[in-house]
């Protein structure tokens, strides 16, 4: 057991499944000699060479349409994409090739894949560095999407996802990356479509992932001090999704919050509240709530991005709302 | 220069530029009579690509195709009744009925797979050049598109990769001089399409598209190349489509082409020309002319007749092969 | 007043906006000699020649990256996508520099451009050309769009889409391009965010767009002879969306079925359903419904097609059961 | 040769490199203080690219930019205290603080936006061109971009489409050598960027992009050529950045660049070559040198100044702009 940064979790398991499968191929921008661009790959090229470990041209769709063509003939891949707003430019790749490939030839091709990305705001990176896009890919059937909220989550879903037979859109954080947990020295591994309630509680459900797990739980510990229990649960995948813990959960508290950093509108969270409503309609006591980013892109300035993006305070009032309270 | 090849080589690739044509010619006729759906891009009159540049391929040789690709996919060893039975539909078919004219894929001959955007497929073929460079076999990668697809971002960014890092690609240019409608000198500034390769530093080949022999011959030096671990190759072959760009075409095209422009073309069949000159040469007689002409025509229709024959899938396949 | 189909409504109103501005541009592949895949721009080359009406290479990026530019620089341009499923080629295009470009300069820049789509199942195109992909274009925020359900409709839309100052995503739908409808013969606009309700009805509340519109219209006058009276609403637009004439209806009719062509999960209809469930929660007497595709590529044989693609049989049943009649 | 030029136009290129080169000091020294956020991409080393290019230009010409864009920016005429309080995250900058150093624009100069997309720029400058070219006018467009975008799609499919229309779009490649880590060799299969253009038939130039003069001088030649509808023309400018890929790279790039390149390279540094020669060739006194100085060096001060008291954009402001 030892405490381990995010970023040393997604390194160490890289590592193992690199030396697991020997055939396990590498490929992104600079992540060779540089180690990628947030270090999740420092040490790799040494290791395993530059045949496996392929550090590429800025070139995003070649990098995406060839991780498909080489999982396609037999070599596992996991494919670096910088920042998930580069996904624009291998678009038609991922949505078109890699997530229709294996049912458009009838179960014939098989694409274990993985395309590594990191996403989300909180840094002043502005417009097109500080996306959330989820709801974009959950709307396309072929992918699964996995979102880990810490380091230990991210090893035992990175081993899942790297040995699944199917395309995985592996999204990470880029707040996330210094975030510490106590990692087993043994292997484990963590099934897809498992949510986990990382709060127990019983006034009402707040459902979120990756990083907005972290500020929901902030806002959670506040609502106690209310007097609120908040139960929240991490979906930690979108797909295959986890609606059966989330109705359990909403069944007993009959409230429910889902909290995303991606935009409001479109985003998960209608997805999630439109099942909810589906499912648990006579166990509502209040409409199903969203809190996610403002319809805007993200601006630059500090006061403004905090506008947008859903903060700890937006989750306490949303809560607050369902319970009638104010 | 023909003289050189095997004769049962050649005869092969007659009975298979002959294949292609008449599978052709009876899709056309289906979809017309409705029993095919969708759209089919019929390559007919560029049959000598196909066969010249896949003759040139091994069975374990990786192949990636185009929304035109029905020569290719027979080319590469395809079964034309289960092509044919993915043309209606039938669970029987290459992709169970899910695929269609322009998805169908043949892992078994390493054909990767058709594909309905055009470029879509340039960086699968990367992919595979990979694969075989880590697995340290001497397979080979095929890229078949078109004149259009090479003003694609794709068509640039897998070219690169693949001439970085030699791969072992052959890029193949179905150059039929249209890209749908549009002319190959209205949509590439390039003077030919082999210039391209210059900005990747590797070489650039012009070929006769319809004359297999010019197409089998350049071919072997590029997967001679590429086996060789040289890297890639850009070949251009220069050929034409005699029928429009889809089964909806007006006029087999002739609201974008001259009439003599076509007539000029039809002159230069692919299939007649080897077929006078292996008569010419002698490797072929006019009885062994017809044999074949016999034994194509009763694959097709037995193709035909098993994809009539074959079942439908049932509505609630619809849901199965998204994931393994 | 004449009764003319889509393509022409699409054509005439393309000519007479191209007459009115000098400057409009038109843009696309196969649009000159050819006259557009569809036969929309049939003519144009001829009136307006080969600078205002540019016939391109096979490169959607660049086709919509300088339409974008044109926009920015004075000239109102009109980019022709020729299937919604090749915007992934030009994705980032769209959504990362289209979108966001007037929110990223501060307002500074102004981009009067519209991209022309066509999109939409039921010819056995399979599935890189028969996707419906509006869900994931109203999840990015900076582009309006618009979904006409006729004839009539789309040359009003299309000309306000066309005069707009921002840019506009005007989706058409294969099955649509042959209807006919009714076109006064002088000029009239249809503002942007207003829906229409195309059958009036008291028990349930039928929400959709474009030439699902048709289908359930199909629908509501089946479900009619079963004593079943059903108000259908015609988005229009998605951005701006009209949630008020929704809104009215839920909260008369008490109940609501959400009909799209794109996939269900993460469709509109979530955002709809989500949205229907907050403002009126106390309205409704059934939790809203959604039909739209089965979440899987669109396969190419009939019967298959048929099965993913929503259905006027879909439809009744979804009306039904929010009735609580089986 | 720098004897041809006006001694104006001689000290105004070198105040601007000037100011490029204190003002991007300055903002690297802000951003280590947390007084500006995100990244920062300097483009110190660069600066004679800019300076040349842009003194080619009139001030209703287009410009693209990239990430490491306030070079360019400056050298187009832009208000180095809008800038500043951009990057300040002001409501008074170029983009309200919306943008921030990655968006900047400044639609008055003509300065149509840097991009976070590499790449993503080069389309848009394309369509400039068609405005140009639809209006009439003799303006040129000129499109920034790095070695890495050479890679880009975009690229490919923009200098095509450029080419097929004769476009008055000029492409300037910032060849500093590095797409953030990788080598340029690594990443472009040619051999050199400049090869490129043979595969759109237009002029492929290599320049000196430490030259100011050199690169004015290629440049004016490729807008003469433009105004006067011959089409587009690469010019390969090959340059340095003194500094890492951003703010956040170690040792300034140390990790993947040798001390020995980077010193050799500091040796040949633009500003100081540029003023030898000025003094050599008597265009500037030591005396005029020490004004600019004072006089850039007062400038960013004030810039600072003004970023520093300008306020913050409110909150509700966040809602603003999304549509016109
Ligand atoms: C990305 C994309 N853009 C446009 C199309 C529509 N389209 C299909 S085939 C075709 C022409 C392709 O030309 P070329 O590459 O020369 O191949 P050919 O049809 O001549 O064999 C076009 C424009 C498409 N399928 N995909
Ligand atoms: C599409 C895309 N891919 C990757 C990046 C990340 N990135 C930003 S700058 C850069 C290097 C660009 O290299 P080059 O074009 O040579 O410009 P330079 O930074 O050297 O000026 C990379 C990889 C990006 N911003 N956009
Ligand atoms: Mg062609
Ligand atoms: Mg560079």
């Amino acid at each position: 057991m030892s405490e381990i940064t995010f970023v040393d979790a997604l390194r160490i398991t890289i590592k193992e499944e690199m030396e697991r499968d020997p055939s396990l191929l590498l490929i992104g921008e600079d992540i060779g000699r540089y180690g990628g661009i947030f270090g999740v790959t420092k040490g790799m090229l040494d290791e395993f060479g530059p045949q496996r470990v392929r550090s590429t041209p800025i070139s995003e769709s070649a990098i995406i349409g060839s991780a498909l063509g080489a999982a396609m003939t037999g070599i596992r891949t996991v494919a670096e994409l910088m920042y998930i707003d580069f996904s624009g430019v291998a678009m038609d790749q991922i949505i078109n090739q890699v997530a229709k490939m294996t049912y458009m030839s009838g179960g014939a091709a098989k694409v274990p894949m993985v395309i590594r990305t990191q996403e989300g705001g909180g840094r002043g990176n502005a417009a097109q560095h500080s996306q959330c896009l989820e709801g974009l890919f959950l709307h396309i059937p072929g992918l699964k999407i996995v979102m880990p909220s810490n380091a230990y989550d991210a090893k035992g879903l990175l081993k899942t996802a790297i040995r699944d037979d199917n395309p995985v859109l592996f999204i990470e954080h880029k707040l996330l990356y210094a975030a510490k947990s106590a990692i087993p020295d043994e292997e484990y591994l963590i099934p897809l479509g498992q949510a986990d309630v990382k709060r127990k509680g019983k006034d009402v459900t707040i459902v979120t992932i990756s990083y907005m797990v972290t500020v929901a739980l902030q806002a959670a510990a506040r609502l106690a001090q209310e007097g609120i229990e908040a139960e929240v649960i991490d979906l930690r995948t979108l797909v295959p999704l986890d609606m059966e813990t989330v109705l359990k959960s909403v069944r007993n508290t009959n409230r429910a919050v889902i909290v995303h950093e991606e935009c409001r509108t479109g985003g998960f969270g209608a997805e999630i509240a439109a099942q909810i409503q589906e499912e648990a309609f006579d166990f509502l006591d209040a409409p199903v709530a969203r809190v996610g980013a403002k319809d805007v892109p993200i601006p630059y300035t500090e006061p403004l991005e905090r506008a947008v993006i859903p903060q700890e305070d937006d989750i306490v009032k949303a809560v607050r709302k369902v319970l009638y309270r104010s | 220069m023909i003289s050189k090849i095997d004769s049962k080589m050649c005869l092969n690739m007659y009975e298979q530029m002959l294949t292609i044509r008449r599978f052709e010619e009876k899709a056309i006729e289906l979809f017309e009579h409705a029993l095919i759906r969708g759209n089919i891009h019929p390559c007919i009159g560029q049959e000598a690509v196909a066969v010249g540049a896949c003759t040139a391929l091994r069975p374990d040789d990786f192949m990636v195709n185009t929304h035109r690709g029905h020569g290719n996919c027979l080319a590469k060893g395809a079964d034309a009744k289960l092509m044919m039975a993915e043309l209606f539909g039938k669970k029987t078919g290459y992709c169970k009925g899910k695929g269609g004219s322009m998805h169908i894929a043949d892992f078994q001959k390493g054909n990767l797979g058709a594909n309905g955007i055009v470029g879509g497929g340039l960086p699968i073929a990367v992919g595979a050049g990979i694969s075989i460079q880590n697995r340290r076999t001497d397979q080979v990668s095929v890229c078949f598109f078109g004149d259009g697809a090479t003003n694609q971002g794709t068509f640039h960014e897998s070219v690169n990769m693949a001439a970085l890092w030699k791969l072992p690609v052959i890029f193949v240019c179905e150059n039929n001089l249209y890209g749908l409608s549009t002319p190959v000198g209205e949509s590439v500034s390039a003077c030919n399409i082999s210039d391209r390769a210059a900005a990747y530093c590797i070489p650039g080949v012009n070929v006769d598209g319809n004359d297999v022999i010019a197409v089998y011959t350049k071919m072997t030096e590029a997967v001679a190349r590429a086996r060789a671990g040289e890297g890639p190759t850009l070949l251009d072959c220069i050929t034409y489509r005699f029928f429009g760009h889809f089964t909806g075409d007006p006029g087999k095209g002739i609201t974008y082409r001259s009439k003599e422009e076509m007539d000029e073309w039809l002159k230069r069949c692919p299939i007649k020309q080897f077929a006078k000159r292996l008569i010419k040469e002698k490797k072929m007689t006019e009885k062994t002319e017809k044999a074949i002409e016999a034994a194509v025509n009763a694959s097709i229709e037995n193709a035909v007749q098993f994809a009539k024959e074959s079942p439908l899938p049932a509505p609630e396949e619809a849901l199965q092969d998204l994931f393994h």
